[in-house]
């Protein structure tokens, strides 16, 4: 219970983190913390298995994507900072937006309490056994026949993005600048206007 | 009586009547330009011919048999209801020997006035169309069929008041005169409506036998089919486009606006005189207007200057006459009047015609004078017509007149006899207010026209146009008005005492009453209307006549004209006060529905929901910003939205 | 609620943990114009979502709810690759990596 | 049978785009063969012969299914004689393009009115749209004016759509046509009716859905506006003749109030609107909507005689305008305008082109003796003899409106002194007289003898109760 | 459920169910090999052999199961029959257009790759055609979208890598929404199959309720109704025309094919009408605004965008009410659409100029009198866009309005017509440009015309189809047989 609770603030606050560091590399910081935290949760609730693939898919794969994009790109000529604002005034609205959402699905989960019938108790195996709920053989037993169709498309998602990185990642044609690209495109528009005669 | 009409059976010698001008039409109008000046000889033939057959039928017409009375001849129907056929019988026939005979004098006539003119063929296929149009309104045994002829004499008026249709004022009189006739038609057709209604049949046999029927609507239906027979007839309110309608050719004039069309409203009110009979409201109504129209046609009848306006006046009050007669039920008067109205109207027209002629398209009286000795046959034959419509003892005039005067009496209509009585003086003043200016004196056409008080523009304006100066035959026009006149002077003859050939040829067509004998005889009403004539004639004579008024002429014509009163001259404001209430209400009407209701408030709305329709467009294309982050906004805004419904609407069960 | 003891805290908790993740995440996407910063907070999204997968599991002790998270980490992982790679391609030659520079594409 | 009318023609006019744009005398031959050809095949076989092919069986039953028997038969030859008089006026830079739009025009047109299916009708319905569309688009680019036909009319295509969909789901068919009558009752009928009653509207059109009618008639081409005016606008009071009479009749003389004032408010409107026009095609567009006005007046009367007038009038308000449209078209192209305060005094040089203009006028304003008048006259009668008394008084005023309007636009043209300023053109030529002729003879012909017609409905009559 | 005994694992599996499938994934493997093996990229190869595989997927899905027949692979996660089977035809049809439509000689070496992944996504699309639970939902949807996000990118130009960018953002996002919405639905339900979803006694959860709202923003972000369609305007625009028309149809009905699954469950339990409520007034929105919005654009593909978004909402239209002959008429207008739409593509690829996609209304200006039969197909495929007869547009609305009719649904028939009538405006604007003659100062465009047989050839089949399905209506149950 102290731990949910703890791991609560952490999650909350390493998401916060996230979303507000200055640079992208403390963002990921953040979020390590954040999967670190998710993943202790993870083994509370009896998911031995989806913790371990937490820490080491997320915190050890994906988050090294991140950081490699980050050097990737802060590289070279150019520098890694932001540009004018082109929607400043954004935080109102999304603010509003934000709080709507939040507090409504809250109002809504916060009557769940009595909604929900009350599961059989029966037939819980002991947690940490070897057959156990969430263990790796439960896991798999599940994957491999219930769920074995869901399992063999991740096979088509993996190509997919592996083959898909390939081809973005060929693609040498340089993106030219937003700014210069966008008078042209005015330009042309303008044009554009003019001929269609103003419908 | 029965009001069975017409003998069972056909009697395809009507079909002859009424087609054969219709023939000598389509010959006139699809040869014309082969035949030229021969379509006149065509178009003559035609309504000879239709004459003669009409003469042929006069047995048929009179046989009664069983109280059937006439002949007639079914043609065919449309739906139940509407069933067409002809009809002829007394009153039928009275009014086509008058259009078949005196039509064909004036077509004759007409080859002589229209010599000259390029488009003779089209003159006499209109003149011979009409014929055929008037023959179908009086020859149908049914409302619808009366109406079609009604219709289509009002077309042939059209065409033959606009016949030189380059000329802006005959276009505009034509226009005009056909609107106003409309007006009339569309009476007449609400009166039929009525009737078919009640009745479900629109035959006169029909629904003169049910007259009842109608009730409680047979006033109504009285005045719809009377305000179709003032419009043709030129009474008030409706009588404006007649002097208008004298932009035609002169025999136009004779034929349509004097002699036979405009009649056509007596001939409606005689021909229901079932339906008459039965209402006392309607009498009233119908004699008042008569009565009225009599009065203020020969007022402005005093005030005229063109020869062919005074005339049309003239017609304007002669039909007042017929209509009060017929509408105060004295039918048989009213007829009479018609009758022989036809013959000293043409004969005025026509006289008139051959001065027009002779002084090259010249109308206004003032420019006249001394015509006397240049057209002798004119001034005869006018002379005797005079005589005629001012009501001359034992002239044709005198006895229909005193009839329709007296009948007015009879019916219990005191003041219109009074007024009837004055109006007969009336005439006589201007008629020979009208022969004195004319045909006395000097000629005075080479005087500066201002010098009479002739305007320069109206006088340009009101010419009638022909060709050359090549003349016709003499004769061509000169027999017809002799024999018109003869008619003139003996037309009334048939009328004279109670036993009468006129009296005995009606005796079964009209609703009898009995009558108390009124409190005037009749003899007293003639020799009144007699005195009242000589009143009248005797102020023309010193006004125009007189040596002493000869001799100054010119000058008294100037100061007359200046010192006429303005609302004669303007005719009473009828046009101004029907422009001012019709025309341009209508206008401005219509100005506002095109050019404010369809472009600004019906478009306007559905513009604006095409404007709507792009701004929903446009605001969409302005939330495409381009920016991821708006876009993840208006996402995020969409959940928000959701998540409220989803979240009440859940929380909720 | 099912299986209350098998939880350390009531599910109410779980939930509304999840939700406030997921909605910072929300706000990460909206308020960053970083793409990168954006990424990571998609997947705080799915993470919460997937901390909700293994509540609700465990509460009604299926672990159809594992299989759900093991998938969406996978899939996680290949969108972070194709959009880590379609971030380089679109960012390498910028001068700002920043989502506000590219709205080439509007109206 | 049946289905050579709808398909002749149009596989005809698909055809006449592969010859080339500047082809003539070929397309104009083509395309007054077919056309006489459909006007032929209904006129010496009037029983007509049904075509029925399966169409739909779920959510209700639809079959393509076509007859020209009845009433059809009147729109049919109707819409047949208006193709061939157009073809045979046209003759333009682009005849062929104009001859193939009209033959596909008269095609669908030809469905609508041959349709026994309530969806079939529909379907071609729509499709009637497009080739004035493209006529509109085609010839001197009357962009605003082709938005606003095809907006109007397609909306009202939509909500016959819906009413159609609605409709079948109700009634379980829509093979109704011709069928035996049947009045819808209950919550449905109103909103059918509601639907169909729209599309009706806007095609006849009715006030105040007529602003698109004014603009379309005077830009069209007269060739193709003869036909549009004459038989597209008829589309919709045949609709309420053949679906609204037999199958919406509750609802019909429920809402009958509401049609009379807009029928009224139409003669009104269209007659004072006409009298102020410049422009002589749409003087003729705003007559149309007064004339119209009045067979919609005649049609919820709910008098038989008034329906019998109805269809009289129907016939005869597409001879004249058609009539009317090709004359005009005529006039235009000889002097360059359409303004009445442009144009005067043609009937000096032009006698037969002021003959045939009079009598198309005339019958216009409703002249006794042509079929106009015929149809005025039986559907007032009709209409008093039901009892409404006030709308037939009404409708009498505009008669004289339209001789007023009618003249304006016969003497503007044909009368007064000649326009200096225009050229003198010749006269009409044969073929150019020979395509006004059969309308105006059909004119006088059924002025004169209207029995055919009203006998034929009178069938049609019998069956509704 | 846990404890599910391990008995004959394979033996509910069924494999055949998804051969398809894994023919359209091989022949992704294969197409890879191929242009690998080949030794100058030639793309025609590439699409080929993936046209030949997309084809030989199609017939044996039509073959495999019994029209009628409800059939259940895997455990309930996957099932045929029913509408499934034809939403995969559907799917395999449009890529098999796509691919018919790539201009194979712009970039031969990425070729393979991209007929690849166009396959692969098809794949993830047949999948959510016959998902029967969240996972296999999921993953279908996450397959498309990956796929999507890679071949959106792919194109030439600038603006491509930015639909992509955009697409994968906005959609991931979506995606998380749709993920926690089915954490939620598992969570009330306890069951990740949607059947378990039609039990009566979650209609009185909050937590189904919100469970349920959470997956429809998902749902209603890949159908791109309003206000979750912001993104695809802009990515349709950017991304190169073939996938950008696989897009318009593949997803829309992949999606729908789940959403008429959930649908069906939630009528089920009961409730549904107030459940479906707000996906109902997004797509009478989405029918007026994608319309109205139509009507300010310059660009083919964003106006096709527009007009796809109005289409899918009038099959959202059809399957309220959650009626059978409603699921009928909602496949026989997706089918109409996938005709229609994909025939509008086709054409714009081939009137495109070499080297340029031109899209732009301008470029069509004329196009009438440079191409006319090209012009008069484009104008047909927007006739029947619009719901002209004799299309099968037409039909199809007809069958929606009396569902809609049948069903109770009559408001939205009513907003139906409105959008219609607004887009006749926008699909007449092309229509009047292409037979506007072009001015004379504006030269028009090099009308160079790659050799792209199959693209006639496609355009062709979908206007014969358009118009054929108008008379002679083509519901699976007529179609299937055939193919047998």
């Amino acid at each position: 219970m102290i731990l949910f609770y703890a791991m609560a603030i952490v999650l909350i606050l390493s998401a916060i983190f996230v979303v507000t560091a200055a640079k992208p590399v403390y963002s990921v910081v953040g979020l390590l913390a954040h999967f670190a935290a998710l993943a202790i949760l993870y083994f509370s609730l009896s998911a031995e298995f989806l913790g371990v693939i937490q820490i080491i898919v997320y915190s050890g794969a994906i988050l090294m994507l991140f950081l490699f994009v980050i050097a990737l790109l802060s590289s070279g000529v150019a520098a890694f900072s932001e540009g004018p604002n082109r929607l400043p005034k954004i935080a109102y609205p999304a603010a509003g937006a934000l709080a709507v959402l939040l507090g409504f699905l809250v109002f809504a989960a916060g009557k769940f309490h009595a909604a929900v019938p009350a599961a059989s108790k029966a037939a819980v195996p002991p947690v940490g056994a070897a057959n156990a709920f969430g263990s790796v053989a439960d896991f798999g037993r599940a994957l491999f026949t219930v769920d074995l169709l869901p399992f063999e498309i991740t096979a088509f998602i993996l190509m997919v993005a592996v083959i898909g990185v390939i081809l973005l990642a060929g693609d040498a044609t340089p993106y030219v600048p937003v700014r210069k690209r966008q008078r042209i495109v005015d330009q042309e528009m303008r044009e554009a206007v003019i001929r269609e005669g103003r419908h | 009586m029965t009001h069975q009409m017409g003998v069972t059976g056909s009697y395809p010698l009507i079909l002859a009547i009424w087609l054969l001008p219709l023939a000598g039409a389509v010959i006139a109008w699809a040869f014309g330009p082969q035949l030229k000046r021969q379509a006149g000889m065509v178009g003559s033939a035609a309504i000879g011919l239709a004459f003669l057959a009409t003469l042929a039928s006069w047995g048929a017409a009179m046989q009664n048999a069983g109280g059937h009375l006439g002949a007639q001849q079914p043609l065919g129907s449309w739906l139940p209801g509407f069933d067409f056929g002809l009809l002829l019988d007394p009153l039928s026939l009275i009014w086509a020997l008058i259009i078949t005979g005196v039509g064909f004098l004036i077509h004759v006539y007409s080859i002589g006035y229209m010599w000259t003119d390029k488009a003779i063929a089209r003159f006499f296929a209109y003149l011979n169309f009409f014929v055929f149009a008037m023959l179908t309104l009086v020859l149908s045994d049914n409302f619808a069929g009366l109406l079609v002829g009604w219709g289509l004499v009002g077309l042939a008026s059209y065409f033959l008041i606009g016949f030189w249709f380059f000329k802006p004022t005959a276009v505009a009189a034509a226009r005009k005169a056909f609107v106003i006739n409309v007006v009339g038609d569309v009476g007449i057709m609400f009166g039929i409506f009525l009737i078919f209604w009640k009745i479900g049949s629109l035959s006169f046999g029909d629904v003169f036998a049910n007259v009842h029927a109608l009730d409680p609507w047979l006033f109504w239906t009285c005045l719809f089919l009377f305000i179709g027979a003032a419009a043709k007839s030129a009474q008030l309110p409706l009588h404006t486009w007649l002097a208008d309608a004298m932009e035609g050719p002169t025999p136009v004039s004779a034929l349509i606006h004097a002699a036979t069309m405009v009649t056509a409203g007596v001939y409606l009110v005689a021909r229901c005189a079932p339906l008459w009979s039965a209402s006392h409201d309607a009498q009233t109504l119908v004699g008042t207007v008569g009565c009225l129209t009599a009065l203020a046609g020969a007022i402005l009848g005093v005030a005229q200057w063109d020869i062919k306006r005074i005339l049309a006046y003239s017609t304007m009050s002669q039909i007042g006459y017929m209509i009060m007669g017929v509408g105060v039920t004295a039918y048989s008067a009213g007829v009479a009047h018609f009758f022989t109205h036809a013959f000293f109207k043409a004969c005025l027209f026509l006289g008139s015609g051959i001065i027009i002629h002779e002084l090259h398209d010249e109308q206004d009286i003032r420019l006249m004078g001394g015509m006397q000795k240049r057209t002798p046959v004119a001034f005869y034959a006018m002379g005797a017509s005079v005589l005629a419509i001012s009501g001359f003892p034992f002239f044709s005039g005198f006895f229909s007149k005193d009839q329709v005067i007296y009948g007015a009496l009879e019916h219990g209509y005191t003041w219109m006899w009074a007024v009837g009585l004055l109006t007969a003086g009336i005439t006589a003043y201007y008629m020979f207010r009208l022969f004195f200016v004319t045909f006395f004196g000097t000629y005075r056409g080479e005087l500066p026209p201002e010098s009479v008080g002739v305007p320069r523009q109206l006088h340009d304006t009101q010419q009638e146009p022909h060709g050359s100066n090549e003349h016709a035959p003499s004769w061509l026009m000169a027999a017809p008005v002799a024999i018109l006149g003869v008619f003139a002077v003996g037309a009334g003859w048939i009328m004279m005492g109670t036993g009468s050939p006129w009296a005995r040829f009606f005796a079964n067509s009209f609703p009898h009453e009995t009558l108390p004998a009124p409190s005037v005889s009749e003899l007293v009403t003639s020799i009144i209307a007699v005195a009242m004539f000589l009143i009248g004639a005797l102020i023309a004579y010193t006004r125009y006549g007189s040596s002493t008024a000869l001799a100054n002429a010119p000058a008294r014509l100037k100061s007359e004209t200046e010192k006429l009163p303005a609302i004669l001259v303007n005719l009473y404001y009828f046009n101004e006060l029907i422009g001012l209430l019709f025309v341009k209400p209508a206008i401005a009407i219509g100005q506002f529905f095109s050019r404010t209701i369809d472009p600004h408030l019906i478009d306007g709305a559905v513009r604006e929901l095409v404007i709507a329709s792009r701004a929903v467009g446009t605001f969409g294309r302005s939330l495409q910003t381009g920016l991821l982050r708006g876009y993840a906004l208006i996402v995020v805004f969409g959940a928000a939205a959701f998540a409220v419904y989803y979240a009440l609407e859940g929380a909720a069960r | 609620m099912p299986h209350a003891d098998l939880l350390p805290v009531a599910i109410g908790n779980y939930i509304g943990l999840s939700l406030v993740i997921f909605c910072i995440g929300i706000a990460g996407v909206l308020l960053r114009r970083n793409p990168l910063i954006m990424l990571m907070s998609i997947e705080l999204m799915w993470n919460a979502a997937n901390l909700l997968f293994l509540a609700f599991s465990r509460a009604w002790l299926n672990n159809a709810g594992h299989i759900f998270a093991f998938l969406v980490i996978t899939v996680a992982a290949a969108e972070a690759a194709i959009g880590l790679a379609i971030v380089v391609i679109v960012f390498r030659n910028a001068q700002n990596v920043d989502v506000d520079e590219v709205a080439l594409l509007k109206g | 049978m049946v289905l050579t009318l709808i398909l002749l023609p149009i596989i005809a006019g698909g055809l006449l785009f592969l010859l080339p744009a500047s082809d003539r005398k070929f397309s104009r031959t083509v395309g007054c063969i077919v056309a006489a050809i459909t006007f032929l095949l209904p006129a010496f076989a009037p029983a007509g012969g049904a075509f029925t092919a399966r169409w739909l069986s779920r959510p209700f039953t639809a079959a393509f299914h076509f007859d020209w028997s009845g009433i059809s038969l009147w729109l049919v030859l109707l819409l047949a004689l208006c193709t061939f008089c157009a073809i045979l006026a046209t003759n333009s830079r682009e005849s062929r393009t104009m001859i193939a739009l009209l033959l596909l025009l008269e095609g669908t047109m030809m469905g609508v009115f041959c349709a026994r299916d309530l969806l079939a009708f529909a379907l071609f319905w729509d499709l009637m749209l497009i080739p004035p569309f493209f006529a509109l688009v085609g010839w001197g680019g009357h962009r605003e004016t082709a938005w606003r036909y095809l907006i109007y009319n397609f909306s009202g295509g939509l909500t016959l759509l819906l009413a159609t969909a609605a409709f079948g789901i109700i009634f379980g068919s829509t093979d109704v046509i011709g069928g035996p009558a049947h009045s819808l009752i209950g919550g449905w009928a109103g909103w059918i009716f509601a639907g169909f009653a729209f599309a009706f509207a806007v095609k006849t059109p009715l006030f105040p859905l007529h602003t698109w009618m004014p603009a379309t008639y005077a830009d069209t081409p007269p060739a193709m506006v003869s036909v549009v005016s004459a038989v597209q606008s008829k589309a919709g009071l045949y609709g309420f003749l053949v679906i609204g009479l037999p199958f919406l009749n509750a609802s019909m003389m429920e809402y009958k109030w509401v049609f009379i004032a807009l029928s009224l408010a139409s003669l009104l409107y269209g007659a004072f609107a006409a009298l102020t026009q410049p422009d002589a095609k749409r003087v003729v567009a705003y007559s149309s909507l007064s004339h119209l006005g009045l067979i919609v007046l005649a049609l919820f009367s709910g008098s038989h005689v008034a329906y019998e007038g109805a269809l009289i009038y129907i016939v005869a308000h597409g001879l004249f305008s058609a009539a009317l449209f090709l004359i005009l078209g005529y006039i235009e192209e000889r002097e360059g305008t359409r303004s009445l305060k442009r144009l005067g005094g043609l009937g000096a040089w032009n006698p037969k082109l002021a003959g045939a203009f009079t009598i198309a006028a005339l019958a216009a304003l409703g002249l006794p003796g042509l079929a106009g008048f015929a149809g005025e006259l039986v559907i007032l009668a009709g209409v008093l003899r039901n009892g409404l008394f006030w709308p037939a008084m009404i409708a009498l005023v505009p008669i004289v409106l339209a001789s007023a309007y009618m003249l304006r636009l016969l003497q503007d043209i044909i009368n007064g002194p000649p326009a200096q300023d225009l050229p003198e053109r010749r006269d009409l030529t044969l073929v150019e007289g020979l395509a006004v002729a059969p309308l105006l003879l059909a004119l006088v012909l059924l002025g004169i003898d209207p029995h055919s017609l009203t006998a034929s409905i009178a069938t049609f009559i019998g069956g509704l109760r | 459920m846990n404890a599910a005994p391990l008995v004959n694992p394979f033996g509910a599996i069924d494999w055949t169910a998804v051969v398809p499938l894994f023919i359209v994934g091989g022949v992704a493997v294969l197409v890879l090999l191929a242009d690998l093996l080949t030794r100058k990229p030639n793309g025609s190869i590439s699409t080929g052999i993936g046209i030949i595989g997309l084809a030989a997927a199609g017939i044996y899905a039509a073959r495999a199961v019994p029209f009628g027949t409800t059939h259940n692979a895997f455990f309930g996660g996957f099932m045929l029959g029913g509408f499934a089977t034809v939403m995969q035809e559907v799917i395999v049809i449009a890529a098999i257009v796509s691919l018919a439509i790539v201009r194979t000689n712009r970039n031969p070496q990425r070729m393979g790759g991209t007929v690849a992944l166009l396959l692969w996504a098809t794949t993830g699309a047949m999948l959510m055609a016959g998902a029967a639970n969240l996972m296999t939902i999921f993953l279908g949807l996450e397959l498309l979208s990956l796929a999507l996000y890679c071949l959106c990118a792919l194109g030439d130009r600038a603006s491509s890598r930015e639909s992509g960018l955009k697409y994968l953002i906005l959609s991931s996002t979506a995606s998380g929404f749709l993920l926690f919405g089915m954490a939620l639905l598992f969570g009330a339900s306890g069951s990740i199959t949607l059947g378990a979803l039609a039990s009566p006694a979650l209609a009185h959860d909050p937590l189904y309720w919100l469970g349920a709202g959470l997956f429809l923003i998902g749902i209603a972000f890949k159908l791109s109704l309003m206000p979750f369609h912001i993104w695809s305007p802009d990515v349709y625009e950017g991304a190169p025309l073939p996938v950008t028309a696989y897009m318009s149809v593949v997803t829309k009905a992949g999606t729908l094919a789940v959403l008429a699954r959930f649908i069906f469950a939630a009528y089920a339990g009961g409730s549904a009408d107030k459940l479906l409520l707000p996906i109902y007034i997004i797509a009478a929105i989405s029918m007026i605004g994608g319309n109205a919005a139509m009507l300010a654009q310059t660009d083919l593909k964003r106006l096709l965008a527009y007009s796809g978004i109005a289409q899918a909402a009038y099959i959202v239209a059809a399957l309220a009410g959650g009626t059978a002959l409603g699921v009928r008429y909602a496949i026989y207008y997706l089918a109409a659409y996938t005709f229609m739409n994909m025939g509008a593509f086709a054409i714009a690829a081939v009137a495109s100029a070499d080297g340029e996609e031109g899209t732009h209304l301008t470029s069509y200006r004329g196009l009438a009198y440079r191409r006319p039969w090209l012009a008069a197909a484009m104008t047909f495929f927007l006739l029947a866009l619009a719901g002209f007869p004799p299309t099968a547009g037409f039909l199809g609305k007809i069958l929606i309005l009396s569902t809609n009719v049948t069903a109770g649904y009559a408001w939205l028939g009513a907003f139906l017509i409105a959008g219609t009538a607004i887009s006749l405006y926008a699909y007449f604007k092309v229509v009047r440009a292409m037979y506007e003659r072009p001015a004379p100062s504006h030269p028009a465009p090099p009308a160079t015309a790659p050799a792209m047989p199959l693209a006639y050839v496609s355009i062709t089949v979908c206007a014969l189809l358009t118009l054929i399905m108008t008379f002679y209506p083509l519901t699976p149950s007529a179609v299937l047989p055939l193919i047998k």
